[in-house]
Formats: C-alpha cells, structure tokens, sequence
C-alpha cells in the first residue's frame, strides 16, 4: 500500500537561487513551505527525508501564520541546488522532463528569466516564481497561464522595522548593511529609511552594502565600522553577510540592537535573540504552501500575487519590542501599520526617494 | 694505505651509461687526478661516491670497510668532502652561514651566528684561506666563493677531498694559491681527488691521474711517466694541438666600440669605470683580467641588462640609443655567452629550436611569423654536421646534450647570424680540450672573416694565444693595453692585480 | 574607547585570518614549496574547527582539530610535491578544488545544510577575549584592550615566525632548503625532511586562518568560506617579500584599507554618496596595487621556490 | 591532423609514449574510484550516483541525451575559455590567476553592447562581430594591466590578478549593474542589466537545444593558440620564454626576444580569450547580465588546463570532462548528494595528474620488473 501511495503522491519540484539550502532566509523559508509544510517531512543526514512528527509540525509555525490553515497536503518534494546561474534551465528541464513534477517552484527574482522560457517550453507544467514575475527573451515581464508569480511588500515591513528603530535608538543614530543593490533589497532599504525618518526626523542613518551575499566577515565589520561611528540598532539585509551583524552585535551586547530579515531572526538561537528587537518578515514559505496548495486543491491560477502587511503576507516580528518601546510608541506603529493597510501612507520602494518622500506627521 | 675504493660501479641514465664497470684505488696521502672528455663521467663517478647518486651495481670502500654511502649524511660522517663543480652555495646567505649550514654551533634551538663567525674566522686563518665570514655570498668573486667551498668541507673534517674541476673559474694567481693549498692538506695526510680539463694544472699537483672516456676508465698513470700531450691523447682518442696558429688579417674598419662607458651593478657599486674602446674588423681584442672586475658588468652593458650611467656604446659608427640584446643583435652582434645553460640555451627546446634562435622570425625559417619547418630541419642538419655536435640529430633536447655539445650549438647557431661583431665571454669555460680546441679554431675562422672579435676570458694563456690586442681590466678600469708580442704573462698578471699601468698604444 | 583604537581593534581582527595563512605562506615557500593551496586549507580548518567545536562545545577541541586537519592537508600536499616531486600548483589547485566540493559535502552530511553551520563556542566570545581594561582610553594601545586571543596569537606569530626563520637552526635549515636544496643536501641536511615541516607548519598556520574566521572572529561555518582570503593572503606573502614581518604589513595594509572603506561608505555625505558602492568596495584592492607601483616594487621570492625537488640517479 | 598525429604519437616517442595518455587517463580512473569509496563511506550509494551523474553529464548516450549532451558542451566552452586563458599565461611563463575577473569583464562587456541602442538595430553578424571584438579588447585590457605592470615595473603578476579580479567583480556588481547599466524595473523584471538584443544572441546550432555557437568558436580558438604555439614565431618565442622562466628568462631576452612585449601580449590574449568566454555566458546563456555572478570560472580554468597540461588540444578533452562533470553535478542531488560532489572527483584529477610521477611508477609496475621500474618510472628517494 505504501508503494501505491507514493505513485499517487503530487510531486513537487523546487530550484533555489544559488544561495541554497540552509541560506536562513528565503530559500530556507520556501524549503519551509514546501518540505515542512506541504509535505511534513524533515530534511535529514544522508539525504532523504524522514516523517515529520506532528509537534515539530506544531511548532514550525509561527504565531501571525497560525490561522493560515497550514496543513499537511501529501505532496513528494524533489529539490534540486543551483551552483550558478547556469543551472537553472537545466535543472528546471531535470525536473520537468525525468522527474515529472506537477509543479516547478523557482526561489528568487533570479530565475525570472528560467521559470518564463521553460514556462514556454513546457505548458503542461505548473510553476510558481517568487520575488519577480516570469521574464521573456527581452527581459520583460510576460503573463503565463502556467505561472503564479508571488511579490512582497519589503518596504512596508521595512518601514515597520524602520519606524521601530527609530524609537529604539538612544543615540539617534541607525545603521542599515545591505548584501548588493538589487530590487527587494532597495525595497528594505527605501522602507526602513522612510520608517526611521517617520519616528525620528534627528536619527542620522549609515548605509552600507557588502556587496556580497555570503560573506559574513564583511558583515560584521562593516557592523563594527558602524557601531564604531556611535549607531545603535542595525537592519540588514544581506543574506549570510548579515550573519556577521548579529555576530558583531551579539559580541558587543547592550546597548546594541539588531534587526532581522525575511524571517523572524529573534528566534534563532543560532543567531542573536538576546538582542534583536524585530525582523522584517517576509512570508515566502507561506506564499509556497498556498501556491502547492491550490495545486493540490485544483485551483491553480497563472498571474500575480503580491503580498502585503494587508494579506499577512508581509510583517514584523514581536520579538524584543515590547522591552524596548514604551506601549505608546508600540501603538503607534500599529497605527502606521494601519494607516499602510489601509492605505493612507504609500511606503516608497526606491531609497533615492526617501529624501524629499513627504513623512506622515500625525499617527 | 687505501684512502677509497670504488670496485665495479655502474650507472645507467636513462640516455647513457655514465659509468660503465669503474674500478679505481687512490692511496691516502696521495693527489690523485682525473681527466676525461665532458660528459666521461667523472662528476657521476665522484657524486656516487659523495651519496648524491645510487649506483646500479658496484662497491665503495672508504679506508678499507665496504661502506653503503646512501646520502651525503653518510659521506659527510666517513669524513668525505666535495667541491663539487657546480658551486653548491646559497648566494642570498653570509660566508658564514653557507660554512656552518648542516652542522651548526647552536644555544638549544638556537642559531648561535657570533660563535659561527668566531669559529669560521678561526679556520681560515688555520688553513690561510682569507674570507670575510659576514659577507653575503652573492658579493663574492668566484674565486672567493671556491675557498668558501673548501672551508666547509674542511671545517667537517674531511680527510678524503674531492675536487671537481675547482680551477675553472679561477686566475692563475688563484689556482697557484689553492695549490699551495692542497700541498698543505696533502702533507697533513689528506687524501685528495682532484678533476681538471687543464692539463698543464693536473701535470702540476697530481701524484697519479686516471683518465676517463665514455664511462670507462683508460688507464691510470703515475705522473712522471706521462705528460701533457699523452693525456690529451689518452682523453680524447687523437692528437691534440692546442697552439693556436697565428693569423694576420688586414685590419678594417671599426665594428663595436665603447666610450667612456660607466655601470652600476646590480648592487649599486660602480663596477666599470669610464671604459673606452674599439674593435675593429680582423682583429680578436682580448679582455684579460681576475673575475670581478668588471667584465660581467661590460657583458651586460653591452647586452642591454644593465643601464651605463654614462658612456656610449657603438655599433659600427651607429650610436645605439636604445640597447637591448635584440637591438644589438640586429645590428650585427653574434654572442657566446659564460654560462650557457642559463643564458646560452633554453634547455627543455630541441637542438633545432636552439640552433635557429634569434633567426627564428628570418626568412627562410619563417614566412610572415609562420614557421617553416622544412627549411628549418634542412638548414639544422648542416649546422650540426658543420659544428660537428654529437649526436647530430636536431630532435634532441639541449639539456640532453653534454657540456662540450651543448657549446657547439651555441656556436653553430651565434656562428650563422648575419653578424660583424662577436662578443665571446669565456667560450671555452668547462670545456674539454677537445671542445676547446673546436672553439679556437672558431675564433680564428671569425678573424679571418673579417669580424671583430671581443673575447673575454680569465685564462691568460688563451687571451695570449688568440689575441691581437689585449686590455687588461683591474677595478672596473682598463689599467693596459698591450700587444701579446711585446709582453708576458707576467707583464700582464701584475696588471690584473693592479700593481702596474701601461698606457695605450697608438697605432 | 575612540573611534581609532576601535577602528584599529576592527583592523586586527578582519586582518589576523589573512596575517596567519599568509605567515603559513611565508614558512611554506621559504623552505622551497609554492603553496597557493591557503585558500583551500583555510577552508578545511574553518570547518573542522567549527565541527570540532560544534561536537565538544569548546572552541579549544575546535582548535585542535582544524589544526589537526591542517597538518593532514599540509602533509596531502607535502606528500605530492616532496615525496613524489610534483607540481607544486598543480597540488594547490587540486587541494583548493577539493576543499570547494568537500567540505560542502560535509556541511550537508554532519550539519544537514549547505549553506551555514549552527553557531558554535567560540573564541569572540566575552570569557575567550583578553581584556586588559586600564589600557582602553590611551590611543592606539587601547585598540589592544579588548582582542580575542586569535589576533594575539596573530601578532605572536609574527614575531615567533621571525625568530624561528631568521634565528634558529632549523630556520636556517628552512631557508638554505628553499634557495639551494641540492647544496643543502650537500651538507647532509635531510631536505625531504625539512620540507615536510615546513609544508606542514605552513598549512597548520593558514589552517588557524581559516579558523580565525570560523571560530576566532565569527562562530559558525559559512560554505562561501573563507572567501577568497586565502588568495589575499598569497597576495600579502609576496608583497611582503616571504618575510614574516613584511606579510604582516601588507595584511594591515589590506585590511586597514578594508576598515577605511566601510567608514568612508557609511559616513559619506554630498557627492561623495553619489560615488557607487563598488568604488568604495573596490579600494583596498587599487592600493595594494598602488603600493606595489610605488613603494614596494618588484619582488624576488626564495631561489628554488616551486622547483619540485628530486633526487636524482 | 598530420601534425597532431605526429606530436602525439612520434615526437612523443620517448620510449614510452603511451605513458602520455596513460597517465591522465589513470588519474581519471582513480579519482572515480576514490570519490566512489568516499560517497560509499558517507553512506550513500556510489552506483546510484555515478548512474546519475553520466547519465546527466551528457557523456553517455541515454534518454535525454541530446538536452545533457548539449548543455555539457555549452558549459565546456566556458571551461575552454578560461582553460585556455590560463594556459597559454603559463606556457610564457606567467603565473596568471586573472581569468576569473577577465572573464566578467566579457560578461559585462558583451551585456552592454549587446543592448545598448545604436548597436541593437544592427543584422546579427554584425552585431556579433561587434560585440565579440569589444569584449576581447575589454578582457585584453584587462590581461594587459597585469601584463604591463609585470613588464614594466616587474610587479608580480600574480598579485596584480587577484587584485583585478576582485576590482572587476566589485566595479562590476557595485557599480555598473546596480548603477548605469542596471535594467529598468518599472518596465521589466530581470536585475541586473537589460536583456542583450536578440541581434546578440549567439546563434543554435542544434534546433530544441541551447547549444550555440560558443562551442565552435572555442575550438577555433583552440587551433588558433595551437597553431600559435607550435607554427608561428611568436609561439616559439612564448615557448622559449615558458621554459626558461625559472631564469628570468634570461635565455630567451639573450637571443634577442623582447620579453617585456611579449609578456604584454600574452597578457592581452590571455584576458581576451577569458572574456569571451565570459560573453558567450552572457550572449548564450544568460541573456543578460545578472546582479549577482560569483561563477568560479576563471579558478576552475587553472584546474582544466593543469588536467590538459597547458596543451591546446589537452583543454578540448579536459575542458569537456569538467564541462560533463558540471552538467551532471545538479542531478547527483536527486540521490541526495550534494551539488559539489563533482568538484570532490575534479580536485581528485588534478591530484593525481600531480601525482604522476607515483602513477607512472605504479603502471611500470604493473608492466615491468620493479627494479627497471625504479630507474626508469619513478625517481627513488
Ligand atoms: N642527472 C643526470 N641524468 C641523466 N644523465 C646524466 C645525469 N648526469 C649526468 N648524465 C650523463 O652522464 C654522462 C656523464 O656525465 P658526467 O657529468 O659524469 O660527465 P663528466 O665527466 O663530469 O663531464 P664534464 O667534464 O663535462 O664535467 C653524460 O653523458 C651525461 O649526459
Ligand atoms: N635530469 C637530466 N635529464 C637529462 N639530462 C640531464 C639531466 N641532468 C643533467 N643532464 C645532462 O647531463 C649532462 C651532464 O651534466 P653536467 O651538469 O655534468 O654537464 P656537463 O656535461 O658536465 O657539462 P659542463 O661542462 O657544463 O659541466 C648535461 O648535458 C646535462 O644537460
Ligand atoms: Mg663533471
Ligand atoms: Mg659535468
């Protein structure tokens, strides 16, 4: 029975970018959303999965996701790693072509291109693309029956994490380290500088980029060099680089704060929950579960889905808030929540923007 | 008593057959020399008996115990010594340093250089070999660098001591000093075995020779009962004439000349100094002078490596502005070079290869930078048989080559260039007295072609034999210039030693 | 503290996984062999050290065994070049190339990711720091108030590599090794000898590179590691001329202008926040070119460096 | 075909030719055999992988070959290219780490001028022709700062190459692709640079497939270096320069070579040769040049010409074997191996091509009495 049950299992196909697993924010999150969730498998040594008992299921999500309706949806994950850019057609057409995946996940804004072409040459596959929608031979934006695409707000949740930075720092003085200037990265950039300005029009802001994703030595002295210039709360968004902040943080201790991204990284205890007082979080695994979900369910759609702080799909995680900002301070970035919700406050996407963006002055 | 036995040795390379069943007993006490052709086997021989190489077959005996030598750990501890022919120092390193290497005064771990020095001085002073123990050895003059060589081996306590053609980088007065030398050592009863292509030196110091050829051992002669010429016969399997046949030709114009030039070494020390002077066509110049004093820094003005801070160099009437051994070269320049495997040949290329060098982009040999291979093979062919290299198969590899063939590819390939001027610095260094005699009758064939030649050379007797004029360098300066007709040797040894001046003769 | 003795402090630490490989460079080809395998073994150690102290719980277990498979790395290479007389780039690549595949094959078998390992016991960490507080106020002293002991041993080194080379017998040995072996021989050093040691001493030191980045300053294992520090290293071995103190000013150099940069970027204001990212980034590398054109010039390394030794006959 | 028949099998007679291919072959069979022995030891299963692994790489006929087979010749250019770049740097002597940083140098080069404007209205030919010589005389700049340096001033060209890798890579990525050439996003959706014209794109070959053009400009390439080497004086000067750089190449400038310029122009063809490699990732691959581009390329090349020992025609097959074993690197992670598995087997090669001289001992071994073996195999320490 055990056999047939395989056979009539959904496969599910997923690439990453070249970051891969274990990267600690997107691609990890999406592997959430498929191998734990949808699949309530654990990934473990010597490869393969293992049965995923139904507490660690429990407790893999997390709180503003609980009323999601995240269930198991007895799907077969096949992953398949990109070393470089090159891989991903072919690992696409792996996927498609011997291991006959129902759906094909690309994880990242850099398999616009591959997720469109295959797309084109496979219209019998489903996929699903995170971060950007499917680009045809020109590098344009294409509508694909057999495509979902998933976008987030970043630079709502990072002007969230921005306006709480803003009320965080004592030093009036913020730091922000970037991986490299690609589109979601100014996103958290341009969000978090319009947050800062918002709560506290003094705050001077450093900046700086690594240019580099995987490269936490940099992160953290680039940390240092800002710590080091009297800012207090740093917010990265660079991938691994940005490892090295907590490291730096977490060495120096109070007063410093740190900020996480994508995920809630106060959680990690791998990283520095002592002292990071919120994460921007970007909901990656969920838009995965929902996009294998409706093709379970049969209710698979091509088109885009942008998720905002609106959709839950966007956020900040509570982690060290309430010890650091007063309730009123905590309330008013509730109202700003809103008031984005809402609609009231539009954030900006482009960091160049931030300077003459008019801030919101009463909320 | 029998210092050293070797009994049966074989060496196979994976060319040749180095030794072939070599048996040979030198008494205690005694100097005992070996002479044979380049490539006869000698330094094979001496480094299987030193632990460098492991024979194929045979035995050592070292004062009669059978002994497996399997490194020079060995040897060094049987009291074995070794000059060996290529000098085995480290340039970077002091005299000292290269002295103690292996077997050094020490605190604990550490290095203890005060003793070393104090220790170094001692010695040679004990055995009046005069050095500066804290010079680096870079700085040093070959002869120098020789009795550096001999300090070590004796500060080891050496009482077999092995020579390797120790006298060819040295002037006569210094191959008298080490002479001297080895007396000494012989009468202390030290055993030494001593290698030479110089004949007039083996008849000199040796008690017995033994004469080499092809890996085998000829003959071993008691010294009284042979002489020069036997040797050289013995040697070579023929007659050697050695004297050089002197040739007058008609003086031409000039071909190359310098004017008051003055180098920099690469050490910064002003090594020539305000130099001038001409060769003409049909005429051999000879530069005679101890090592050291300023021909390398001639040589390498002249090719372009080292920057004259004053001075002019002259091809023909031609100032040359820009000197690089290409410009020199194109401008008539034919070059035999002192040290011919690191700057005479590219020793991994094909005998071809080497012999076309430099007429490589020259037609016929290339057609629009493309190489044509035919003319290339045809035109080789006839320069090994003209140069008579052995084997004459322009396939081989240079560094495959013995010593001697390695010089005639030199010659046949600066021979054949389109060229009026020959600088020829020590052409003959190393060579046997076969291959010597092929390289005069080279220099005398330039000479009646018309060509002007500079030849450099520390051997006296060769400056004399070949030269229409002679200049002597002493301290970067020419202290001489004489006409071998109307000097001496001694004339010209007291100004290599800067004890006497002679001024220019005009013509 | 002041801003220059934090910067400074920032310095030393971003330097020291740079100043150690370099220093195993340094020993390494001052005794004959060409080891562009630093990349490689810093990888290596930067892993088993974190494995190590990821299975201990200690940073010291880790230390022992990223030093352990520094010396096996060390005598992987050793044995190529010196025992079987091979080329010595050729080894380098290959341990480079295997340590690219491996190690991210192990990341996977022990710790189940390909990306980072979980976080470690490490030598940053308050209790492993040496802190020597009264010093903390008085300028550039101070910068050395507060370092792990992973800089200190960094700078020991320095002065220890120096002794060892340029006082003791067996530095002696070393050098004459990589000028002339064959004279070396002649005076009946055991060069095979020396040259395992010096390999293996070497790849022990770039090892403690690799784990001054993995356990010393961060303290987790991140597969891009050691990202293209041991070239970097390689780089400041020759521009500081194969001596010990001359590779540990060019890892200042390096890493001061890396310091530098990240000031320069954070603080920038008017045009000079116009200047893109990459030129700021891009710095440390134009001045070690830059230094090279105009102070340092050519350099000449150890006589016989990378001639595969051979005994003959 | 005359000529490298008769450099393979007669020139190469010294005594044991076969010893020439043996050996790299022997080195091939062994590294499989060890990286076997090592997966088998983790636990997994080495016939599953191997299976999975040639099946993929494109090697071995099977059921999707013709998709395997092409990709592995597409990813065998790249390798050629900086194979290449490095090789023919050695074989003048030069130790040149910069084909990493030449090679996205052509990237970036063949990006730009494969969109921008003037240049996108142009007939492919032309277009392509185009962009291919901009890309090598960018990538040859490139080479020939470190060429001109190291004849110039004699600064060590293996530090000026690591130093321009990294100043491409950070000029590039920080600068160019997020700056002035960056995409424009309110209108499309790739990062990085625009998506080059479809003038620029390098012809297929093969209908269905991705395989373009790449693959045979490289192995033209490859019989122009080796005609180069072996048929021209400039080759014969390079060559002179290779063997006696131990010297300083005092050998060669003695004969009257100009050194100093031919460093400069093996610098330039070595950098033109890596960027066009790195112009077919973007004119053939790609599309376009992403922001983030950390390929190795350049230090996997010095791996393929070291396995095709600095040989033209050596880098063709090594080329091609590392080119397989990246192709089917992906599939390997279907037996839940991980991607750089393969790179475990090409570290192993190269080991063993360092290791011949144990190799040949051991085939003389097998085919001789042990005591020739000694004399004429091995060396005996
Ligand atoms: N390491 C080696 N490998 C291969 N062949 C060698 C080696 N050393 C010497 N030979 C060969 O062995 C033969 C003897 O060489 P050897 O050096 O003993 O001659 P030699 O008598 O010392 O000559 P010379 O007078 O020029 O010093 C030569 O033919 C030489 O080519
Ligand atoms: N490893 C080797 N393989 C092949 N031939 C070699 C090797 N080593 C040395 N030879 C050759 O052996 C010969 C003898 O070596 P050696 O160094 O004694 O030169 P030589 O013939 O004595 O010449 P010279 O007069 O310059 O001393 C040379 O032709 C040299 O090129
Ligand atoms: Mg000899
Ligand atoms: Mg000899």
């Amino acid at each position: 029975t055990k056999k047939q049950v395989t056979v009539t299992k959904i496969k599910i196909g997923l690439v990453t970018d070249v970051g891969g697993r274990g990267d600690r924010s997107f691609n990890d999150s999406a592997l959430r959303g498929l191998e734990t969730w949808a699949a309530k498998v654990k990934y473990v040594q010597g490869g393969g999965y293992e049965a995923l008992s139904d507490s660690d299921f429990t407790a893999s999500i997390p709180d503003d996701l609980k009323d999601k309706g995240i269930a198991a949806l007895n799907v077969e994950p096949v992953v398949l790693e990109s070393k470089v850019q090159e891989d991903y057609i072919p690992n696409i057409q792996n996927l498609v072509e011997q291991q006959k995946c129902d759906l094909v996940i690309g994880v990242g804004f850099m398999l616009a291109s591959a997720i469109g072409e295959s797309a084109v040459k496979y219209p019998d596959t489903k996929f699903m693309l995170i971060d950007s929608t499917p680009a045809d031979a020109s590098g344009n934006s294409v509508d694909l029956a057999n495509v979902s695409s998933y976008l987030f707000k970043e630079n709502e949740c990072g002007y969230l994490v921005g306006a709480i930075a803003g009320y965080a720092t004592e030093t009036n003085k913020v730091g922000y380290v970037g991986g490299m200037e690609i589109p979601p990265v100014l996103r958290y950039e341009a969000g978090y500088k319009a947050g800062v300005k918002t709560t506290n029009s003094k705050a001077q802001i450093f900046g700086q980029y690594a240019n580099k994703f995987d490269d936490p030595a940099l992160g953290k002295i680039a940390t240092d060099a800002q710590i080091t210039l009297g800012a207090d709360v740093i917010f990265h968004a660079a991938g691994a680089t940005g490892n090295g902040m907590f490291q730096a943080i977490c060495e120096k201790g109070a007063p410093y704060w740190g900020i996480g991204v994508d995920v809630d990284m106060g959680l990690d205890p791998k990283l520095c929950p002592d002292r990071t007082v919120t994460s921007a979080l970007k909901h990656v695994d969920l838009a995965t579960f929902d996009a294998i979900k409706s093709v379970v369910d049969g209710t698979f759609k091509g088109g885009v889905t942008t998720l905002s702080l609106k959709d839950g799909g966007v956020g900040y995680a509570p982690d060290h808030v309430k010890d650091v900002l007063s309730a009123d301070q905590i309330s008013k970035i509730e109202n700003l929540k809103k008031m984005i919700i809402d609609g009231t406050i539009t954030v900006p996407e482009d960091p160049k923007a931030v300077d003459t963006w008019a801030t919101p002055t009463t909320f | 008593m029998e210092a050293l036995a070797v009994k049966n040795i074989v060496k196979k390379f994976p060319n040749v057959l180095a030794n072939d069943n070599v048996s040979l007993s030198i008494e205690k006490g005694e100097i005992f020399a070996i002479v044979g052709e380049n490539g006869a086997g000698k330094s094979t021989l001496m480094k299987i008996v030193y632990g460098l190489y492991t024979p194929n077959s045979g035995e050592i005996f070292v004062f009669g115990n059978k002994e497996d030598i399997k490194n020079s750990h060995d040897a060094i501890k049987l009291k074995i010594g070794m000059v060996h022919q290529e000098f085995m120092l480290i340039p970077r390193f002091t005299v000292t340093e290269n002295i103690v290497l292996g077997d050094e005064p020490k605190k604990g771990v550490v290095f203890d250089y005060k003793r070393a020095v104090l220790e170094v001085k001692e010695l040679s002073e004990k055995f009046g070999l005069k050095i500066n123990p804290t010079e680096k050895v870079e700085n040093l003059s070959v002869g120098i660098q020789q009795r550096v060589e001999i300090l070590k081996i004796l500060r080891r306590g050496a009482e077999i001591l092995i020579l390797d053609e120790p006298t060819a980088v040295l002037t006569p007065q210094e191959t008298e000093e080490l002479f001297k030398t080895l007396n000494a050592l012989k009468q202390n009863g030290k055993t030494i075995i001593f290698i030479s292509h110089k004949l007039g030196e083996v008849m000199e110091i040796a008690d017995r020779v033994a004469v080499m050829r092809r890996g085998k051992v000829q003959g071993v002669v008691n010294k009284p009962d042979t002489s020069e010429k036997e040797l050289a016969k013995m040697m070579v399997g023929r007659d050697v004439v050695l004297e050089v046949p002197q040739v007058k030709v008609e003086k031409g114009k000039v071909v190359f000349s310098v004017s008051g030039l003055t180098v920099k070494n690469t050490r910064g020390i002003i090594g020539l100094k305000n130099v001038s002077f001409e060769v003409y066509s049909g005429e051999i110049v000879g530069i005679a002078g101890v090592e050291g004093n300023g021909q390398a820094e001639l040589v390498n003005a002249i090719l372009g490596f080292l920057k004259p801070i004053n001075g002019k160099i002259y091809m023909g009437m031609e100032e040359m502005k820009f000197i690089t051994p290409y410009n020199m070269r194109t401008r008539g320049m034919s070059y035999i070079t002192e040290d011919r495997k690191r700057r005479g040949l590219v020793l991994p290329f094909k005998a071809r290869e080497n012999v076309i060098m430099g007429q490589h982009s020259l037609y016929p040999f290339s057609n629009k930078g493309i190489l044509n291979n035919q003319a290339i093979d045809e035109f080789v062919t006839k320069k090994l048989e003209e140069f008579d290299v052995r084997p004459p198969n322009g396939y081989i590899k240079a560094e495959s080559f013995s010593g001697g063939n390695q010089q005639k590819i030199i010659l046949a390939r600066e021979m054949s260039m389109k060229h009026s001027f020959l600088l020829a610095s020590q052409p003959t260094r190393g060579l046997d007295v076969g291959a010597t005699e092929f390289v005069y009758k080279i220099l005398v064939e330039e000479k009646k072609k018309s060509k002007g030649v500079l030849l450099i050379s520390l051997e006296l007797s060769e400056i004399m034999g070949l030269s229409d004029r002679i200049l002597v360098l002493y301290g970067g300066e020419i202290v001489g210039e004489v006409m071998p007709s109307e000097t001496t040797e001694e004339e010209i040894g007291l100004m290599m030693l800067g004890l006497k001046r002679k001024e220019r003769v005009e013509q | 503290m002041n801003i220059l003795n934090q910067s400074l402090a920032q310095m030393l630490d971003f330097a020291a996984p740079i100043l150690f490989a370099a220093l195993g460079g340094v020993i390494t080809e001052n005794g004959g062999v060409v080891n562009i395998a630093l990349d490689g073994i810093m990888r290596f150690a930067a892993f088993f050290g974190v494995w190590g102290a990821s299975v201990s719980k200690s940073p010291w277990v880790g230390l022992l065994w990223g030093i352990g498979i520094g010396i096996l790395v060390g005598a992987f290479h050793a044995y190529i070049t010196v025992k079987w007389a091979g080329n010595q780039i050729v080894s380098g690549v290959a341990i480079n190339v295997v340590a690219v595949g491996i190690i991210t094959y192990f990341l996977e078998l022990i710790f189940k990711t390909t990306g980072y390992s979980p976080t470690v016991p490490y030598f940053g960490s308050a209790v492993n720091r040496i802190s020597i507080p009264f010093i903390s106020n008085i300028p550039i002293l101070g910068a050395f108030s507060n370092l792990t002991i992973f800089v200190w041993l960094s700078l020991f080194l320095v002065f220890g590599l120096n002794f060892l080379l340029y006082r003791t017998v067996l530095g002696l040995r070393i050098r004459s090794v990589g000028e002339n072996p064959i004279a070396a021989e002649t005076l009946g050093i055991n060069v095979f000898k020396v040259k395992w040691f010096s390999t293996i001493a070497g790849a022990v030191l770039a090892a403690l590179g690799g784990m001054a980045l993995s356990i010393g300053s961060l303290s987790s294992f991140t597969n891009s590691m050691p990202a293209g520090k041991g070239f970097i290293a390689l780089a400041a071995m020759i521009f500081g001329r194969w001596t010990p103190f001359g590779a540990m000013w060019a890892s200042f150099l390096f890493a001061s202008a890396q310091v530098l940069q990240f000031i320069l970027q954070a603080t920038a204001k008017g045009i000079a926040s116009k200047i893109p990212v990459g030129f700021y980034l891009s710095l440390p590398y134009f001045l070690t070119i830059g230094a090279l054109i105009g102070v340092v010039g050519k350099a000449v390394g150890p006589a016989a460096d990378g001639v595969p030794y051979k005994k003959e006959g | 075909m005359k000529e490298l028949f008769y450099r393979l099998f007669v020139e190469r007679k010294e005594k044991y030719w076969w010893m020439n291919l043996l050996v790299p072959v022997t080195s091939i069979v062994i590294a499989l055999i060890v990286g076997a022995i090592f997966i088998w030891s983790t636990g997994r299963d080495p016939f599953l992988a191997y299976k999975l692994l040639f099946n993929a790489s494109g090697l071995v006929p099977g059921p999707y070959w013709k998709s395997s087979f092409t990709e592995m010749l597409l990813s065998s250019s790249l390798f050629i290219a900086t194979g290449l770049a490095f090789a023919i740097a050695a074989r003048s002597g030069l130790f040149s780490i910069g084909a990493e940083g030449q090679f996205t140098v052509g990237a970036i080069t063949a990006a730009y001028f494969g969109y921008a404007k003037p240049f996108a209205a142009l007939p492919t030919i032309i277009h392509l022709t185009i962009i291919l010589l901009m890309v090598m005389l960018a990538g040859g700049l490139w080479g020939f700062v470190a060429g001109y340096l190291r004849a110039k001033k004699g600064i060590n060209e293996v530090i000026v190459t690591i130093m321009l890798n990294w100043i491409a890579f950070h000029l590039i990525e920080g600068w160019l692709v997020t700056g002035p050439m960056a995409a424009d996003v309110s209108t499309g959706v790739i990062s990085g640079t625009p998506s080059v014209s479809p003038t620029a794109r390098l012809p297929i070959i093969l209908h269905n497939t991705r395989l373009n053009i790449g693959i045979l400009i490289m192995i033209a390439v490859i019989i122009i270096i080796w005609f180069l080497l072996y048929k021209t004086t400039f080759g014969f000067e390079i060559r002179a320069m290779g063997h006696t750089a131990v010297w300083g190449m005092e050998a060669s400038r003695v004969q009257g070579i100009n050194i100093n310029k031919r460093i400069m122009q093996v610098m330039l063809i070595s950098g033109a040769i890596a960027a066009l490699g790195g112009s077919f990732i973007t004119l053939g691959i790609n599309f376009h040049y992403p922001p983030v581009a950390d390929s190795g390329y350049g230090f996997d090349g010095i791996a393929v010409a070291l396995i095709g020992q600095n040989e033209p025609f050596g880098i063709l097959f090594s080329g091609i074997l590392i080119g397989a074993l990246r192709t089917g690197a992906t599939a390997v992670q279907i037996a839940h191996i991980p991607k750089t598995f393969p790179s475990i087997i090409e570290g192993l090669i190269v080991a063993f091509i360092a290791l011949q001289e144990l190799i040949r001992y051991l085939l003389f071994k097998l085919v001789k009495t042990k005591r020739t073996a000694q004399t004429e195999g091995g060396l005996t320490q």
